[in-house]
């Protein structure tokens, strides 16, 4: 009997990213897939060591390059916890919004993926134009299409500038508004429910013993969402629903996803309504003489594919001594992955690795 | 005047499946809320293709891709074109249907050289879609051919510019529907793209094709979408008198499938094949059987 | 199109066949993919210019290097431009392939790409914008009509040396030389 | 010259082979050459050849006679002719093998025999000759040992009921007309009553179609062609099985007459009309089985019984294009089959026996030759047009269309579809594809096993391009049957309701290929590139591992392969089983042993007899 | 963090090390001979979701400390607990040299990549691991690049810099 390897990756169409997995097939079905990263490996740990603790935020976005935004706040996150920085009321809100702006462009890109892997173009290219109506959004706020570093330890970079309120309020109603379109051709589309309908199953018990998060564990019937669990920013000061679904598998994800971009989109509107007036930003010591003393902490959000987590440790001086994500790929796309490939059709393997959602750079680091 | 026609008609086939090709990129274009690319694009693409150096795995390499687009281009021979039909009188319809075999047997050997599996899996699921539309096709077709008492797709025309569409005609409107819903199969397109879907296998087939050869690619694709289509408009829509109005009529199907096609996601392919053997294949059966009962 | 564009189309339709159908083999290379998808969607279209991205390097003839390049990445990248049929344009597209960008410290990424392919253009930024893509582009038509972008050929001219340091970055390469020493003129 | 001499020169060349294989095998081989090339040269010479003769030698007072028409000059044409080609190819796969004396003595035979029963003139030298065949036969498959035994015992079993049916009906003839010599029993079965006309068709039938493996009674097939010698194979699969074919042929249009035979029955039990539906199932479920196979010889046996379905739908149909679409089919049959199965011999030859389809790949480059040989055999196999398999299925398929059979046609058109996924899968598994590692010095065919191949081949496209040659024949044949003559020309079939033109197919063909290939001149000389140099999405392509073969049409597999258990051989397995248990019963009673298959035959004779006593057909 | 399981830790366990909680955040060293009943302690009273396995290279005190992060994945929605807000940091060291431990493959499933690669950027062998080959990195490194004596800087320009330019580039240099 002979065995057949196929590469799917690093250069595929049907792969986002660098990323590769070898399958051993036989037929059509997966017998074995191994997946293959190192592909982006810069070793930003170890680069992150040789430079001060302020000259790492430009690193740290470009951890993940799709949704930049977790990566700030979570290394933001860490520095204050270790240096025990106090953040401004209305520099929480404002990361709230921030963060889950980025959620929203985070998903449509995600969208964008799984509906050009399942060859739906026009549904595809939607998204992707809604998506850079958010990225207009983060242009102005920041200056920067994809990598902002707007986040600051001790707050923001600066305030919203005059009428941004109301532009984040007229994008999202008029990306809100296609929302029947999307439901009418994609959600609600029969060939969708055919195709990811069963696909990709990760039961609830496996996601738990693998260390699922984020929509994997979601779309199982789990409402875990470290911004439930453990919340930061502003997430405790507005009311908001965990959307969940039962069956875990692509389907449900998908639709997973879909939701949480709407409950992202209301949490805005309501953030925006409740926020205060003041300063964001509290003053942080010269940042090139800046030291913090020898402690370790471990910080975790929710970025838009799961939970984000970071070691940090300091031995006192000012640069930190050993840095280390908790990225949510990483699991999803090394473990879990495989799991879920195993018994597969080559038809879905894109199918089922973007709707559990695996961001490349995020795994090499 | 039968070599004049011999000439004009691929010529004009190639012409008209070109154009579709455009055509289609910009509708599509126009659909996802894009500018799209200008209609000359495939001509561009195709005169970039020749210029450009590629490579080749062995004869048969060369030679299959030379058989597929010589399949088409005969099989273009055969369909009346308006009153245009070279080949009119050289074995009917049953030719029609084995040169529809030879472009994907053509690709199939020249790719199985390459020794690429992506090109042997969309080879495996060409045949098998092949097998999944053949089902009704035939059906359909031999619903029309015994309804007609012909095998010759001239006469079939002909009897139809006298008689009305069969499309129209009651006994054959269930085969008429039933080859509406395998349309989309017979072309290779969403919802039935799954020879080429790159996202899955790298463009299947094409894998290893570039320079000339993916020319000869690309000009046989847009035969095989003329072909597709115009015999579509020759069997149910009834032909045409003159050139114009079989363009026109050629190009009405072609945008409504292209509508199909901007609307759907691709299927897997055994959903494919049991979507084929389900309805389209049932309608096609009743309808059979309603040929034999008016027939008899 | 003015008709000295026309003329010179008829004059050359090789050479506007090379200009207008840029196909782009999607390989995501690094960061820098994340603005490939906008330029390719309805925001700004790179299909206007013929710019499209194709699955496999066979069929492409252009090579968007998006973004810093790890070792290990440029074995694919080797590959999959040893690949690509002539004539053949690879863009670097960002800071980290010209020169290491932020990542000139990392012991897995190179720092300059072309030391080890012909690269024809640059993109600059980090993250250059989607517009600059087309910025490229029309520069490559430019160049094409010179007859200036001529990487592929000098990869011919020097592929021992070429090469050479690809084996140094890299190893032993798997597969055997893509031109032979006769070959080299 | 006389069909006595013939025939002596054929059975007694086999014993003197045999003999002079005891002195040297250089010498046997020599002799077995000779003696088969020079039957195809005296057969070649009886064209056009009406005669009839006694043999000296009477059997049971029976006299034994002999005669030539046009339907016996064409079958024993291509019985010796491919005969002749099955010896030259044998040379070199028999060589260093073991009793190959026994061998030649048995392929001459089966040869001999065959045409035997071609040329006999009266039912019971037929069913003489019809016992030799089935026997030496048996031997041949049986030559391997080991599962071969089994699958010979198998085929001689089923042979035996077929016979054993074919010898009732022979009694109940010569007992109603005291001759068995066809032309008198044609004159004088013309006033029997349509019962027993039934009688007769059903109980020939059954002998025929075992021999023709039609379904239900297809069983041994597989089994035997895949384990029987490959050489042998051709034989066995192109003319030895088509005996049925012949069978049917005289039964139904000699014997009984085309007018009478196509009235059989009423409505749509017709006796003519549910064989042809025979022939139909036996068309479509053998061809989807062939899909599922993985083993070379497996395939092409599977897709044997297929094709046999078509030459019994064509000859079922009871017109002059299908008769003929019938009667050529089974030529062109034998010429493709042949040539696929001396192919698959060829690599079994150069890999030392390997016909699993999964282990072998990418032999095109080591053995050209061979792969032009097997891309013509499947394009007949398929019926690609310009090849000769084309023609006799298009003859076929326009009688089911124009006579009103849809269903019927349907049926033979799916067959063809499902024939191009196993003839790709076939051709893709061997030849296509990655090399694996250790063939890499496989060598060319030899010489005496490629001279075959190579006449097949262009026969294959000679009667493709130049159909109307066999068709005259053929015709000529369906016209002694009493059928209206075709209007064949040289290029193919004139017709009011649609004609065949094989030259302008030609010609087209041909120009477009000329314009394709200068199209694909235009660009730039491409570069050959060596078959590691393929995409593996930017990665080198993994040793010996990059071959898609396994399970290739995956997707129809899980779709097709519950409805496609081989649940008829499985009845027939438990039949045996349990009339096993019975005679263990009986054995008892009995002091003595009895066959469990003997008593089985008793019964089921028992059994026509009593449904001929009770209707007193 | 919940006294009784306090109680149980270090009365299990000699020499184990219970920092105060700080921020949701408690710190637990333990001998390295411990650590894995510890971990499947832990797992067994809700702690049952290990979001990291790191690695810190103390140089100067010649020590690994491995790390592993524990979190509670939450029962119910809005009834969680300060349980399930904690995060337990647990350590433990290992030689430098030669630096070996085993593999909690057993207890987390999870575990596989992390230790993958932590044997990869810091040489660590885990014994029971069932497939220590190289995750990330391409080229040999002498040592692991990691730890805190690998100097990339001094890597980049011995490895990468000495390449030449090809072409004319080369000649204008």
């Amino acid at each position: 009997m002979r065995e057949l390897e196929l590469y799917f990756g690093p250069q595929h169409l049907g792969m986002v990213g660098n990323f590769s997995i070898t399958l051993k097939v036989e037929g059509d079905r997966i017998l074995k897939a191994t997946a293959n990263p190192g592909y982006l490996h810069r070793g930003f740990e170890k680069l992150m060591e040789l430079r001060s603790w302020i000259k790492n935020f430009p690193m740290v976005c470009r951890i993940n390059v799709v949704e930049p935004d977790s990566m700030e706040m979570i290394y933001a996150m860490g520095v204050e916890k270790l240096a025990g920085i106090e953040v401004p009321e209305r520099a929480h809100y404002i990361r709230s919004i921030y963060l889950e702006l980025a959620r929203v462009g985070s998903h449509l890109f995600g969208l964008w993926a799984y509906a050009n892997m399942l060859g739906f173009d026009t549904v595809a290219q939607w998204a992707m134009y809604h998506r850079d109506l958010v990225l207009d959004l983060f242009e102005e706020l920041t200056g920067g299409r994809v990598y902002h570093i707007y986040i600051w330890p001790g707050g923001v970079r600066r305030d919203f500038p005059e009428g941004f309120k109301d532009k984040i309020v007229n994008t999202l109603h008029s990306i809100g508004g296609c929302v029947p379109d999307y439901d009418n051709t994609f959600f609600n589309n029969r060939l969708f429910y055919e195709r990811a309908k069963g696909i990709g199953t990760v039961t609830r018990e496996e996601a738990l013993a693998m260390g699922g998060t984020g929509q994997v564990l979601r779309a199982t019937g789990m409402q875990y969402d470290v911004r439930r669990v453990e919340p930061y920013a502003a997430y405790d000061k507005v009311p908001w629903e965990v959307p969940t679904r039962e069956d875990g598998d692509a389907y449900s994800r998908i639709w997973v996803v879909r939701d949480e971009m709407i409950e992202s989109v209301h949490m805005i509107f309501k953030l925006l309504d409740a926020m205060p007036e003041g300063e964001v930003y509290n003053r942080i010591p010269n940042p090139f003489k800046w030291t913090i003393p020898n402690k370790e902490a471990y910080v975790r959000c929710e970025s838009s594919r799961g939970e984000l987590g970071l070691y940090l440790v300091s031995n006192g001086g000012d640069k930190p001594y050993r840095v280390h994500f908790r990225t949510p790929s990483y699991t999803h796309g090394l473990t879990i992955l495989e799991k879920a490939l195993k018994n597969a059709s080559i038809a879905d393997v894109g199918n089922i690795m973007i709707s559990l959602y695996v961001v490349a750079p995020e795994i090499d680091r | 005047m039968q070599m004049i026609e011999m000439i004009l008609s691929p010529l004009l086939a190639l012409i008209i499946g070109i154009f579709f090709l455009g055509l289609s990129r910009k509708i599509m274009a126009r659909i996802q809320w894009r500018y799209g690319p200008p209609i000359t694009q495939p001509v561009i693409d195709v005169i970039r293709l020749f210029s450009q150096k590629s490579v080749s795995h062995g004869k048969l390499f060369n030679l299959g891709i030379i058989f597929s687009l010589a399949g088409s281009l005969v099989l273009v021979l055969f369909l009346p074109l308006a009153q245009i039909c070279p080949l009119s009188g050289s074995g009917g319809m049953l030719v029609i249907l084995y040169m529809m075999l030879l472009a994907p047997l053509g690709i199939a050997l020249s790719g199985g050289e390459s020794a690429n599996p992506n090109t042997s899996i969309g080879i495996s699921r060409k045949f098998i879609l092949a097998l999944g539309y053949e089902v009704p096709l035939l059906l359909i077709l031999l619903a029309l051919m015994t309804h007609y008492k012909t095998i010759s797709i001239v006469h079939i025309v002909s009897i139809q510019q006298n008689t009305g569409w069969a499309f129209v005609s009651l006994p054959l409107l269930l085969s008429g529907i039933a080859y509406v819903l395998i349309l989309p199969a017979i072309l290779g397109i969403r919802p039935f793209e799954v020879v080429q879907a790159s996202q899955e296998i790298s463009s299947g087939p094409m894998a290893e094709y570039g320079g000339p050869f993916l020319a000869l690619a690309t000009i046989q694709h847009a035969l095989s979408l003329f072909i597709g289509i115009a015999l579509f408009v020759n069997l149910f829509l009834g032909g045409a008198g003159n050139l114009l109005i079989f363009f026109l009529k050629m190009l009405v199907v072609f945008v409504l499938v292209l509508f199909v096609n901007a609307a759907l996601p691709r299927l897997r392919i055994e959903q494919a094949v049991k979507y084929l053997w389900r309805w389209p294949t049932l309608l096609a059966f009743i309808g059979m059987i309603i040929v034999l009962i008016v027939r008899r | 199109m003015d008709r000295n564009q026309l003329i010179k189309w008829l004059k050359a339709p090789a050479k506007m066949g090379h200009k207008y159908s840029l196909h782009a083999v999607y390989f995501c290379t690094g960061c820098g993919i994340i603005e490939v998808p906008p330029s390719i969607t309805a925001r700004w279209d790179a299909e206007r210019f013929g710019v499209l991205p194709v699955a496999t390097p066979r069929q492409a003839n252009l090579f968007l290097i998006t973004g810093y390049v790890s070792v290990k990445t440029l074995r694919a990248i080797i590959r999959t431009y040893e690949q690509m049929p002539e004539p053949k344009y690879s863009v670097g597209f960002g800071s980290c392939p010209i020169n290491g960008g932020m990542y000139w410290d990392s012991y897995n990424t190179i720092k300059h790409l072309d030391k080890y392919i012909p690269i024809d253009g640059w993109i600059a930024g980090c993250m250059p914008r989607p517009e600059a893509i087309f910025v490229a582009v029309t520069h490559l038509w430019t160049l094409i009509d010179k007859d200036m972008a001529d990487g592929y050929k000098r990869y011919r001219d020097h592929y021992q040396a070429y090469r050479a340091n690809q084996e140094h970055a890299l190893g032993k390469l798997e597969w055997p030389p893509l031109f032979s020493n006769e070959t080299k003129s | 010259m006389s069909l006595e001499l013939l025939l002596i020169i054929a059975f007694g060349g086999a014993i003197v082979t045999y003999l002079l294989g005891k002195i040297s095998c250089r010498i046997r081989e020599g002799f077995a050459v000779l003696i088969s090339l020079s039957l195809v040269v005296m057969i070649a010479c009886l064209y056009g050849e009406n005669g009839t003769e006694s043999i000296y030698f009477h059997f049971l007072g029976l006299p034994l006679i002999m005669r030539t028409n046009m339907l016996s000059w064409f079958f024993a044409m291509a019985v010796s002719a491919l005969g002749a080609l099955s010896v030259i190819f044998s040379l070199n796969y028999m060589k260093n093998r073991e009793r190959t004396d026994f061998y030649y003595l048995m392929l001459l035979m089966v040869n001999a025999s065959m045409l035997g029963i071609i040329f006999s003139g009266d039912l019971i030298s037929f069913f003489i000759f019809w016992e030799m065949m089935s026997w030496s036969t048996f031997l041949l498959i049986s030559y391997n040992r080991g599962p071969a035994v089994a699958a010979g015992l198998k085929y001689i079993i089923m042979s035996i009921i077929g016979s054993m049916a074919m010898l009732v009906g022979v009694l109940s003839l010569y007992a109603t007309y005291e001759t068995l010599n066809m032309a008198t029993l044609a004159e004088l079965i013309g006033s029997a009553s349509s019962g027993y006309l039934l009688f007769l068709l059903i109980i020939f039938s059954i002998a025929f179609a075992i021999k023709n493996a039609l379904m239900p009674l297809h069983t041994w097939l597989p089994a035997a062609y895949a384990e029987a010698p490959t050489p042998f194979n051709g034989v066995l699969s192109g003319m030895l099985t088509r005996m049925g074919m012949y069978g049917f042929l005289l039964i139904m249009y000699v014997i009984v007459g085309a007018t009478r035979a196509l009235n059989l029955g009423s409505g749509l039990f017709k006796f003519h009309y549910i064989l042809a539906w025979l022939g139909a199932i036996t068309i479509v479920i053998p061809t989807f089985i062939a899909i599922l196979q993985d083993d070379a010889k497996k395939l092409l046996a599977w897709s044997a019984v297929g094709q046999g379905g078509y030459m019994i739908v064509g000859i079922a149909v009871g017109t002059n294009l299908g008769l003929s679409g019938g009667i050529f089919h089974t030529l062109n049959h034998a010429i493709y089959i042949v040539l696929l199965f001396m192919c698959v011999g060829a690599i079994q030859y150069r890999t030392g026996g390997e016909r699993d389809l999964n282990s072998l790949g990418g032999f095109i480059k080591k053995m050209p030759f061979t792969f032009i040989g097997t891309l013509l055999g499947i394009s007949g196999l398929v019926g690609i047009p310009l090849t000769n398999g084309f023609v006799s299925k298009w003859l076929i398929y326009k009688t089911l269309i124009l006579e009103g059979y849809p269903f019927l046609a349907f049926a033979a058109l799916i067959g063809t579809w499902g024939c191009i996924l196993y003839c790709y899968k076939f051709i893709h598994h061997i030849f296509l594809g990655q090399l694996p590692g250790k063939y890499q010095n496989v060598q060319k065919a030899p010489f005496s096993m490629l001279l075959p191949m190579i006449i097949l081949s262009f026969a294959i496209l000679f009667f493709g391009i130049l159909p109307g040659i066999p068709l005259k024949i053929i015709d000529t044949i369906g016209t002694s049957f009493g059928f209206k003559s075709m209007n064949v020309t040289i290029w193919g079939i004139a017709s009011e309701t649609g004609t065949l033109n094989t030259i302008n197919i030609f010609a087209a063909v041909l120009i477009v290929s000329i314009i394709a290939w200068l199209m694909l001149k235009i660009g730039p000389k491409a570069v050959s590139v060596a078959q590691e140099d393929t995409y593996a999405a930017g990665a080198a392509i993994p040793k010996d591992k990059y071959h898609y073969t396994v399970d290739f049409y995956n997707p129809l597999y899980r779709m097709i392969t519950p409805y496609l258990k081989d649940f008829i051989d499985a009845f027939y397995m438990k039949f045996a089983h349990w009339i096993q248990s019975l005679c263990n019963g009986t054995r008892r009673v009995y002091t003595g042993y009895v066959g469990n298959y003997v008593m089985y035959i008793v019964l089921f004779l028992a059994l026509l007899i009593f449904i001929r006593l009770k209707w007193s057909l | 963090m919940k006294d009784p399981l306090k109680d149980k830790l270090t009365s299990a366990f000699d020499g184990i090390q219970i920092q105060p909680a700080d921020r949701n955040q408690i710190s637990i060293t333990a001998n390295k001979e411990s650590i894995l009943s510890v971990l499947s302690l832990l797992k067994s009273n809700g702690y049952n979701h290990l979001a990291l396995i790191s690695c810190v290279d103390w140089i100067e005190e010649k020590r690994f400390e491995l790390v592993y992060i524990l979190s509670a994945y939450m029962e119910k929605d809005k009834h969680f607990t300060d349980m399930e807000k904690t995060n337990i940091i647990l350590k433990t060291s290992i030689y430098r040299e030669k630096p070996q431990f085993i593999s909690a493959i057993p207890i987390f499933e999870n575990a596989e990549p992390y230790e993958r690669e932590i044997h990869e950027l810091y040489g660590i062998h885990f014994e029971g691991h069932p497939r220590l080959t190289p995750l990330f990195l391409e080229r040999e490194y002498k040592t692991p690049p990691f730890r805190k004596d690998f100097d990339t800087r001094k890597y980049v320009s011995d490895v990468f810099d000495p390449i030449p330019f090809v072409g004319k580039k080369a000649d204008k240099r």
